[in-house]
């Protein structure tokens, strides 16, 4: 007899709005439905009501964990559409800042991923040292984690020598405890069992359900956007693309954990080769590009992001198109969740396998600003959401 | 009349109901703080001096609860199911010796009594899983069930390695017949490492927490209880870890036994057998901070395909060896 | 080869380290890590600004209000909307607004909220 | 495989059909395209010329029409774009021929309208349930109340 198990909005281990209908005959998932449409913020439509200087903070609220990503595309978009070429301090500034928030992105993501195993002393200690990227960011940028270092024409602020003492001591650190983290990985046998042959996702049916970043390096694919289409200074500063082909939940763990070497080595090399010269140019606060369009591509942490705009000369986009790498995901999870054949899915590999692919569901929602009571299924505006807050806040005080 | 009256005084106070519940609430603080300095946590910590109430307080903040029973449930067997649980945890208790060599309630043979009595909990956690029609508990007490045909073997051939080597099925002679060296250092230390792992697994915890897996089916069987059934099934989860250390402490490591001053036995005898079972209970939070959680088959095959031949092997030994 | 356990040495070792929780709300209060650029409550300076609007103009989230006083137009900063991008202290042409490192900005009264 | 000869190459297989091509900058190329000649070109581009990967199908609402972008490739990233008049929304969809790009579509259906012939489940993708019928928010006659700030 089977079954339907909601994987809903609100679950212990995903925090992501999203409900995952799963067909279950005793333990083992037939069949899966997603259902995305829960936080969705008009992020699109958004972007044409601010002028180009507002919309990076707003591109940079797409997703909280990987801004550094999209504040670089939506400004390397604008610049494009201007034609204008940023100074090659500031190229190498925000490729510093762009690999030490994949950093943060990937420590972030193997904590949680040992937490959807159940290894809770791994998810301490690699949440723990990944407080070091932070804080790194932190004396950068002013923010920890909402970093709002790009601008239109370069970078806001400049990396002192000190500034690049600790990131050389932080980084040492760093190295030595990922090193550590990949040893455990690897030879911690619970964890080997637990993710060996789990979520397999074949190279053919990666690129045929398109998908991106490390869910498609971990297939075999060797597609990275910083080695295929170059952006700011990733022609120069050298890198390999991490790839596994074993296809499954552990290469996705062993590329990311990988990545995260790869990202050290190319934070130390363009400190080493920081040109000098200033770090921004000189733009005027209301940007009026002219009217035409331009794609830019970016590699988020999560897989490969594009940004699309289309200006019409005033100053405000005319049309903006974000595709997050999640979105993008999405077909190739779902059908790693459904079991064919002999390759059998469990209900206690759902978590880690809809985690391998490292979702971040606030990208892919964007609603209006209509707040939808659910219990009363009535619509609210946005004024009548406004007043309701204020007459509440008044009774507080 | 008076034999009668002393003995309820020992089943209700000294070794009895009131200091286990105390010593089961102070075990799982000792539990939860040594695990949180493993990770290089603090662990509970502003619930009275370095957070020492703090499984008090959660007991009592679970009384004050709201106690929903769930409309499909079967009412009657989603009530008794925590009562019981409760009962004959207590009642286990009573046969750990603890201030001498036998416990509160001791007749030849019974650690046959209580291995089956054991079982029984793991049934009690099956009934609790179905009698609330949650999907989430029915796929909990399915696993539950499945776990239970994993470890119950090699517990059981652990516990019968020891009756071997001690030559008798009652606590009493078994403790009596490690007054010379404990059975841990002798040929029992493979009975030993397989009694920790089993252990870990009747109590449902890290490697093994597999019918209650947080992250994939919420609670598992615990999904539907809140308010005092809740509470109920807590204390008595705290007091199955106190029962099931008590028990590896005297099985293996000696029980009360050790060097005493003659006026204050009792005294030195609980020490020894409170310290004794905490170096059991370390073993088993080291044991919960160093895997990741198994898969329900990963489980089984773990333990038909290693344990249980282990099991035999140590049996295999003791027979030889005595 | 794989080996169960493997990080038994490292958790023991973790026994001795010291803990990696601060006890931040209410005695480790200087532990915080609070770099000397970082971006928190405003401090707006009165004399130095000479009432160019132009952090109205820039403020992505509209947080900032133009009210007359004697002297003249003067900016006040509402920190319950503001979203800390420091874009109006970057583009004020006197430098009268600076980001100070204050990042416990709640308060029971919208009012204490307010940087005048 | 440069620009330059993706668009010769183009050009020469379905010559009047390609409206106009331009190259804005290194490794992109905008090409417009006719409607009927669409699919072919896309099949074209993944299929003859290798290159595999639909990143986005973006839906632009240009006034009097609608405009469909197709943004192909791993490397080098063409953006076939097609004109579809306004009253009548409807395109022949490229599911079949390529599977992944189910959810853009119906992204692009649920937020503009524009109806893709032939792809398998076009329904509700990002709007909330209880979104009233027939109204598309990107569109630019939608207007939306503009945020006022809280006073």
């Amino acid at each position: 007899m089977s079954f339907y198990i909601p994987i809903g909005p609100q679950h212990p281990v995903h925090p992501e709005p999203l409900l995952m209908k799963f067909k279950v005959e005793g333990e083992q998932v037939i069949d899966v439905e997603i259902n995305v449409s829960y936080t969705h913020r008009g992020i699109e439509k958004g972007f044409e009501y601010r002028d180009y200087m507002k919309g990076i903070f707003l591109a940079e609220r797409i997703c909280g964990i990987c801004n550094a990503a999209h504040t670089l595309c939506y400004t390397q978009n604008i610049e494009q559409l201007l034609g204008k070429e940023i100074p090659p301090r500031a190229k190498y500034l925000r490729l510093i800042v762009e690999e030490l928030s994949r950093i943060h992105s990937h420590l972030l993501w193997l904590g949680l991923a040992a937490h959807q195993i159940g290894f809770e002393t791994l998810f301490m200690y690699v949440w723990r040292d990944r407080e070091k990227v932070l804080d790194l960011l932190e004396t950068i940028t002013g923010n920890r984690v909402v970093t709002a270092y790009n601008t239109i024409g370069g970078v806001r602020r400049d990396i002192t020598p000190e500034i690049e003492q600790k990131i050389r001591k932080s980084l040492d650190y760093l190295e030595e405890r990922t090193k550590y983290f990949k040893k455990v990985v690897m030879e911690e046998p619970t964890v080997l069992v637990r993710t060996q042959n789990v979520g397999i996702l074949k190279p053919r049916e990666a690129i045929e359900l398109f998908a991106v970043g490390p869910v498609l390096r971990a297939s075999g694919i060797k597609h990275d956007i910083r080695a295929d289409d170059p952006y700011i200074a990733h022609d120069e500063v050298p890198f390999n693309v991490v790839t596994y082909d074993t296809c499954d939940v552990y290469a996705r763990i062993l590329v990311r954990v990988d990545e995260i070497l790869e990202c050290i080595n190319m934070v130390r090399y363009s400190l080493d080769h920081l040109p000098s010269g200033e770090y921004r140019i000189r733009m005027p606060v209301i940007v009026r590009p002219p009217p035409g369009e331009s794609v830019s591509r970016v590699e988020a942490p999560r897989g490969e992001l594009l940004h699309y705009v289309r200006s019409d000369g005033s100053d405000k986009p005319y049309r903006y198109k974000v595709r997050t790498p999640t979105l993008a995901n999405i077909p190739s999870t779902a059908r790693m969740l459904t079991s064919r054949g002999d390759y059998i899915v469990y209900i206690a590999d759902i978590p880690i396998i809809f985690g391998s692919i490292d979702p971040c569901l606030c990208c892919t929602g964007r609603v209006m600003f209509i707040d939808i009571e659910k219990s009363k299924s009535w619509v609210w505006t946005y004024n009548e959401l406004v007043r309701y807050s204020l007459k509440r806040f008044e009774r507080h005080d | 009349m008076i034999e009668v009256l002393y003995k309820m005084i020992e089943m209700i106070l000294f070794p009895g109901f009131a200091f286990i519940g105390v010593l089961s609430l102070l075990y799982e603080w000792i539990d939860r703080k040594f695990y949180a300095r493993l990770q290089n946590r603090i662990g509970p910590l502003y619930a009275g001096p370095h957070g020492i109430l703090q499984p008090l307080a959660d007991f009592i903040k679970l009384l004050s609860k709201e106690d929903i029973i769930p409309e499909g449930a079967d009412k009657f067997l989603f009530t008794l199911t925590p009562i019981l649980f409760f009962a004959i945890n207590l009642l286990l208790t009573l046969f750990l010796p603890i201030c001498g060599t036998t416990g509160v309630i001791s007749f030849t043979g019974d650690l046959i009594f209580f291995v089956a009595l054991l079982t029984m909990i793991s049934i009690l956690v099956y009934t609790a899983g179905m009698a609330s029609t949650n999907r989430f508990a029915t796929i909990g007490a399915e696993r539950a069930v499945l776990q239970l045909i994993g470890y119950e073997i090699p517990f059981m051939l652990s516990i019968v390695s020891v009756a071997i080597s001690s030559r008798s099925l009652t606590i009493k002679n078994i403790v009596e017949s490690q007054s010379s060296i404990w059975h841990i250092l002798g040929p029992n230390f493979l009975a030993f490492i397989i009694f920790a792992i089993t252990a870990q697994a009747e109590l449902e915890r890290i490697p093994f927490d597999i019918p209650e897996a947080e992250q994939e089916i919420v609670a598992g069987w615990l999904v539907e209880y809140s308010g005092k059934k809740l509470a109920l099934f807590r204390l008595g989860k705290d007091v199955e870890t106190l029962l099931l250390c008590g028990l590896g402490a005297t099985l293996f490591l000696g029980g009360p036994l050790g060097p005493v001053v003659p006026g204050l036995e009792i005294v030195f005898y609980t020490l020894y057998f409170i310290v004794k079972s905490i170096i059991v209970l370390l073993v088993l939070t080291t044991l919960r901070a160093l895997f990741a959680r198994l898969r329900v088959d990963q489980m089984l095959v773990l333990s038909w395909k290693y344990l249980i031949p282990l099991s035999l092997i140590s049996v295999l030994i003791v027979r030889v060896v005595f | 080869m794989p080996r169960p356990g493997y990080m038994v040495s490292e958790i023991y070792k973790n026994l001795l380290k010291k803990r990696a929780t601060i006890l931040y709300p209410f005695k480790e209060r200087e532990l915080v890590h609070l770099p000397k650029g970082f971006r928190g409550r405003i401090i707006f300076n009165r004399d130095k600004c000479i009432g160019c609007q132009m952090c109205f103009r820039v403020c992505p989230a509209q947080a900032i209000k133009i009210i007359e006083d004697e002297k003249g137009k003067r900016p006040i900063f509402f920190m319950y909307r503001c979203i800390y991008c420091g874009s109006c202290a970057e583009y004020c042409p006197v430098k009268a607004i600076e980001l100070s490192d204050i990042f416990e900005n709640i308060a029971f009264n919208k009012k204490d909220l307010l940087v005048r | 495989m440069n620009e330059e000869e993706i668009i010769n190459i183009l050009k020469e297989k379905f010559g009047d059909k390609i409206v106009e091509c331009k190259i804005p900058m290194k490794r992109r190329v905008f090409v417009e395209v006719s409607k009927e000649c669409y699919k072919d070109v896309v099949k074209f581009l993944l299929h003859d010329l290798d290159m595999k990967h639909v990143e986005a199908i973006t839906g632009v609402d240009a006034k009097d029409h609608f405009e469909v972008i197709a943004h192909i490739g791993y490397g080098i990233s063409v953006s076939v774009k097609v004109k579809i008049s306004k009253d009548e929304p409807v395109i022949d969809s490229i599911c079949d021929i390529a599977r992944g790009v189910e959810l853009y579509e119906r992204e692009a259906y649920d937020l503009l309208g524009i109806v893709f012939k032939g792809n398998p489940n076009l329904k509700r993708f990002i709007l909330p349930e209880d979104w009233p019928e027939g109204v598309y928010p990107l569109r630019k006659d939608y207007e939306a109340e503009h945020p006022k700030p809280l006073r």
